[in-house]
């Protein structure tokens, strides 16, 4: 249940949502997208040292906030509202949260430091992004005398040359599957591009041979499922923060565009969808905030991650093609902007499973409880 | 905080006190109600010179947690009973609150709502029933429909037209109407599901005297609005609807549970016009559906919509009390919500059920539960306003979209309307 | 795909329309549904007697008239839109169909002559209505000196007392499932009502007890699924019928019915959900008549009577929820005729498969050529 | 029926000699077609005044199949210039008649159409390009959008308004609008899915003559509808556009591939843009989701609705042919349907693609064809006339719902409108 913001809270989120209004518009993506650079690095320099957004969620005790929920909802909502395209999501929430949960104390005094700071971007490297218990199946690591080696290839969600550390998941020499620690430098890793629908979230290859890998924890099976929920419900929140922002331009956009010499918001097929979107809309973010506040207490529905991503890939692809559909032909355009949100929500559909597969994990969920009980 | 706290104990205390010298089960219910407006403990909620104590919300929440506690029932409860004390307590003249009070708290009067008619659906402010002021009287025609428990009501809260030469909202009135006379006549009306919880109300020559009206003439618009307001108000002791003291036999109870009875009857197929989401795992294990991938893809979806929109009430919930104003209404978007969970669920339970779908009646699935809720659904998305009026408003009011373009706004003489035939 | 009607057709289709809408309005339904009847006795021996229509499509050596699948469509189009209650679907269709597939030659001779002519009403019995695959689990044949004995229970669409032959599918002494021949009249036959959603489709449970039986056919396996494809194609025509009269009368309410001083029919978003159902309807109707097609030619999409059944039970359900949503509080009242087509397309939704069952056996079909070719 | 096979017979006996005398691959395409259209056989199915030899639809394709049997080419192909020839053929004054349908016919002139702008899409009547006469010629100002071609077209088949004083359809006059000159300027308009099919005109203080009015000033929309509806018509000997002629190497057949792949050029994205339905299967079996019985169940929906699409265009052609009058359009059915199948193909592909469906490219599934349906499926429900418009059709035209209120229908200079910045 999502409860009312607090004073300190609602300036927190207006300090965030100023800061990217500012510096990440579309005018500054789009230089970036020409530009193929994949993100802005002074926006993301100032969000690390004046804002210290990548700290919001990691403990005090591993230099971070150690902010509650709310506050890292209210980040997620903001980075999704304004697409944006810094390593934050790569680094900050996934490859932080991966440490968080597989990491020995040592390994996230040593690491969450740095990336709660920025001064190290690091990123999650999985072989597969839409199913959990496909993971490890194209990464294998190996025993060396003094630490692992990795074979395989994997995706990360930032673009080549961005991370300066890997966290892989691989199959071990057990079969079961953990997290390693990767120098990006090191030798035996191989980073390259890849093209990606999503034009704000940049994706690159990483190649492995014989990569020499710490292994994150130590040696116990990782909780693949935790992470994933973690990962599910920090994406769903980010969608639902492109979603509003789309929904909100567009019923704005409608109240502006005039044709048969009245507003086209005044056409009721077209007031009954945007009211449909916005019941849509308004379940999917309960949902996720719900979720949200499930992981982090630890208590109330288990399959809450599951069905707070399965209605945000929904309702933003609904939102997303009615973006479209209520500009008509300019909304199909390049130069209008709706499409940076479309392919936005078009890969975050796909990525950590889809509405089909997270509805049946759900049910899963629900009748293992009910076994259980 | 603590004053208020003490200030509750002390109610607490003196309701209690009151109570054991009082309260007496064996007593006629209507006798003890009496009573209990002369302790001044039926309404507490209410002004001093109306049977109450000008308690607040809280202070009346204690009051009714010590007669739970002694089994003590309260003023007669809820149903049109209660939009009729509202509109009464805060409109009426003081003849009307001498005359409908004392009996609407001692249950003595059963009152209904005459507001829908079967032109004017959608658009009640386009209802036609017409009063005329004729000899000092005012005669009513015209018919009015989805009147629950109007067969066994004495009094109606009316609204009828009294100006056709003005815009529709403007030329309505407000009456409170005697039913127990030879020009009302009230017949069951039957819906698809097979029950009959409704009434149709012909209205022939009926008559009001001028002192019956609410308000001025024309006010009738205004005071619809107000009365619909006090559904949800609470200033009265009733016990909790949920509450029947069924273990409890003296004849105050059997009488009690009689008028409880007679009050919930029209509701009993609600729970399955919402689509009754609570037996549709335990039916799916039962018929082996939930081994179906692709039935279990619709029950989850179902479950989320289901879930999902708890939530939003539970959250809508949180920033009311906290006074916080977020501009969605929670009611149209809830109230569209459970329109699709309740088609979702008669989808789910229809296929889950597969052949037995087929069967109605106590031999079908869950006693007939089933069919119930296939035959009953379709009323969720209509009743209480339609999904595309609640579309409207959230379009409008909340999304700030232009209203439709109006062609009844002139006089309503000459606004287009349905012919009904009685 | 469906070709326009001759003059003879056209001829062919005012007669019966005329006919249903003359005899079987639902003013005369409703006296049915209040006597429990189940059908009126005197339109049915017309509809046999002056029109002979439950021979319309039995050949003409069994003592049909032969027609072509056209105007056996147009004749399960009308029946469909008027909700005729009478044992055509039961007995000219069902029963019919399955002495036609599985019958020897005498016994099509012998039985279909009089179903044809009206002089005997026959019902399928089946144990289950819903996938052809589990048929006979609940109905047992065995063999006796000089035939069968059947034990089990099975369900007929026409009400108790109405069908005076039985067709009924049961599994053999060889697991094998076959259809037999049982008088309603013998020993060890017990029918009784059942009460069904849908008023105007009565059903009843057929109990036998060591009934006595004749094989259908010369015992060979019978041919199940093309029994089941006629039965489909044959309701989806029926279903066609029903959905396009309520749609229409429902269009025809809405430019009658006034609200906020003008029709409903003028309010867009009302305009475009007849819009969508009427894309919906029509390519509903193109599918059921290319199925029609399809099986009178033994040519073309061998899934074709899946693809209509599965997009009838669609559109039907879509349809019925709108007439009842469209007349507002007015389409829920038992007085309103609305509800009486909503509890046909509610039955017919499941019965012969739901469009679940219908899609999957698509695909099933659509792998099986593959794999062939 | 044996006398016109007859005749069919002795036309394409004669145009068969007259190919074997007359046909040369050795020549450049001009050239050849000019020997065409002084032969008489460039466009046979017009007026012998014009090229042409009167012939019907029947007579013309006899022409047509003896060319592709001698592999001869025929009159410049399609597109545009398949408008602009309609339109001045039977709108035409002589003169114009005379200055543009040769070089239409032997492809010397390419045309682009002048119609959209960016304040009118679906509006298409709400334009406000102007044109005015001052000194003699017509001064014309605006700005145009999805103009298929632009960049290489000679003359423009162009919408004004003249009359601002009028209701809009009244007010818009039809001009033939010379490309070649300093007003105009060409830009292209780049989509979402990154082709740049279409351009925007901008046009400032372009010139044109009085003679190239077609019709009388006010008669644009009239003109306009009739222009949309050559797109079928044919009456022109071109090549099939499928037949490219890949084998033969004589220069003609280059020059003429040239031409086509500039004519399709901007159309090689439409098959994504449909949805692929050809590549479901195929990728389900590849990617094993075939497998999956839910999305079994999305494979199973998307070819019923593409095989139903298919199956309704077939029964109109047959009653089209049959005289028939179904009142279905099934032009509006067929295009909210082929949006439906996009949509779905969109999400088909996606959910088959799984992981694959995050990446673009020529590295991606199917060399980027996937990516390219996901791109490019939203422009389905929005060219050549919304979904949205499609639906009113169908229930104001088709289904006798009443039309929208109209709040333009006074002079167009009153009429609200987009204020759009070049």
């Amino acid at each position: 249940m999502s409860l009312p913001l607090t004073e300190e809270q609602t300036h927190f989120q207006d300090v965030v949502t100023r800061f990217l209004a500012d510096n990440a518009d579309t005018a500054r993506l789009r230089r970036q997208i020409e530009l193929e650079a994949g993100y802005d690095r002074e926006t993301w320099r100032r969000l690390c040292c004046e804002l210290c957004l990548p700290g919001t969620h990691i403990p005090e005790e591993y230099g971070g906030h150690g902010f509650g929920p709310v506050e890292f909802g209210i980040v997620m909502h903001a980075m999704g509202r304004f697409l944006y395209s810094g390593p934050f999501m790569a680094s900050a929430v996934m490859a932080a949260q991966a440490i968080l949960i597989a990491g020995s104390e040592d390994q996230k005094r040593e690491l969450l430091q740095d990336i709660a700071s920025g001064s190290v971007v690091a990123a999650l490297a999985l072989d597969e992004w839409t199913r959990p218990d496909a993971l490890g199946t194209r990464v294998q690591a190996d025993r060396t005398d003094n630490g692992y080696r990795l074979n395989g290839s994997a995706t990360v969600l930032v673009d080549a040359g961005v991370a300066e550390l890997f966290i892989a998941a691989a199959r071990g020499p057990d079969n079961s599957v953990s997290l390693y620690c990767i120098d990006a430098g090191a030798s035996g890793v191989a980073v390259s591009s890849l093209e990606t629908i999503d034009l704000t979230r940049r994706a690159a290859r990483v190649q492995f041979t014989d990569a020499t890998a710490d292994i994150l924890g130590v040696g116990d099976s990782l909780d693949i499922e935790r992470l994933w929920d973690h990962l599910c419900v920090a994406l769903a929140l980010e969608m639902l923060g492109g979603a509003e922002e789309l929904f909100y331009s567009t019923v704005e956009y409608m109240k502006m565009r005039v044709q048969f010499g009245r507003v086209i918001g005044s056409f009721q097929a077209l007031k009954h969808r945007c009211a449909d979107l916005l019941v849509s809309l308004e379940l999917a973010r309960a949902a996720s905030q719900h979720a949200l506040h499930c992981l982090a207490s630890g208590e109330g529905d288990v399959y809450a991650p599951n069905m707070a991503k399965a209605m945000a890939s929904e309702v933003y692809m609904d939102v997303a093609r009615a973006a479209i559909q209520l500009r008509g032909g300019i909304g199909f355009t390049w130069e209008d902007d709706t499409h940076l949100w479309f392919r936005r929500a078009k890969s975050s559909e796909v990525l950590l499973g889809s509405p089909y597969w997270h509805r049946e994990r759900m049910m899963q969920r629900i009748e293992e409880l009910a076994h259980a009980a | 905080m603590p004053r208020e706290e003490d200030c509750l104990q002390s109610i607490r205390e003196e309701v209690g006190t009151w109570l054991d010298s009082n309260w007496d089960p064996n007593r006629p219910l209507v006798e003890w109600r009496e009573i209990l407006l002369a302790g001044g403990w039926a309404a507490p909620g209410w002004p001093e010179e109306y049977f109450g104590r000008g308690f607040n919300p809280a202070q009346v929440a204690a009051v009714e947690q010590v007669f739970r506690e002694k089994k003590a029932l309260g003023a007669a409860a809820g149903g049109p009973g209660t939009l009729a004390r509202g509109i009464v307590l805060a409109e009426g003249t003081e003849d009307q609150k001498t005359r409908y009070l004392r009996p609407l708290l001692t249950g003595q009067h059963k009152w209904c709502q005459l507001f829908s008619e079967p032109g004017s659906g959608s658009d009640l402010a386009g209802l036609s029933t017409k009063a005329e002021l004729r000899d000092g009287r005012w005669i009513v025609n015209g018919q009015k429909v989805w009147t629950t428990s109007a067969h066994h009501a004495d009094f109606g809260l009316l609204l009828a037209r009294t100006d056709w030469d003005v815009p529709k909202h403007q030329g309505i009135s407000y009456f409170l109407l005697n039913m127990r006379q030879p020009g009302i006549e009230v017949r069951p009306l039957k819906q698809m599901n097979g029950y009959a919880s409704f009434n149709e109300v012909f209205i022939t020559d009926a008559i009001v005297d001028p002192r019956d009206m609410v308000g001025a003439a024309g006010d009738g618009w205004r005071l619809a609005s107000t009365t619909l307001s006090f559904e949800r108000q609470k200033f009265v002791v009733t016990a909790q609807l949920e509450e029947r003291y069924a273990d409890e036999t003296a004849p105050i109870y059997e009488e009690y549970r009689r008028e409880l009875d007679e009050l919930l009857k029209p509701y009993s197929w609600y729970p399955q016009r919402a689509g009754r989401v609570d037996l549709v795992l335990p039916r799916a294990r039962q018929t082996g559906a939930i081994a179906d991938p692709v039935l279990r893809q619709e029950i989850a979806k179902l479950i989320c919509l289901d879930r999902a929109t708890d939530l939003v009430a539970a959250a809508a919930e949180a920033h009311s009390r906290s006074g916080a104003d977020r501009v969605v209404p929670a009611g149209s978007i809830g109230k569209l919500a459970r329109s699709e969970i309740s088609r979702q669920a008669a989808h789910v339970h229809t296929h889950i059920s597969g052949m037995d779908a087929l069967f109605d009646g106590p031999h079908a699935a869950e006693n007939g539960l089933v069919a119930e809720v296939l035959l009953s659904s379709p009323a969720m998305s209509i009743a209480g306003g339609t999904d595309e009026i609640q579309k409207n408003i959230i379009s409008e009011r909340v999304l700030g979209l232009p209203k439709e373009a109006r062609t009844d706004t002139g006089p309503f003489r000459d606004v287009p309307r349905n012919i009904v035939s009685g």
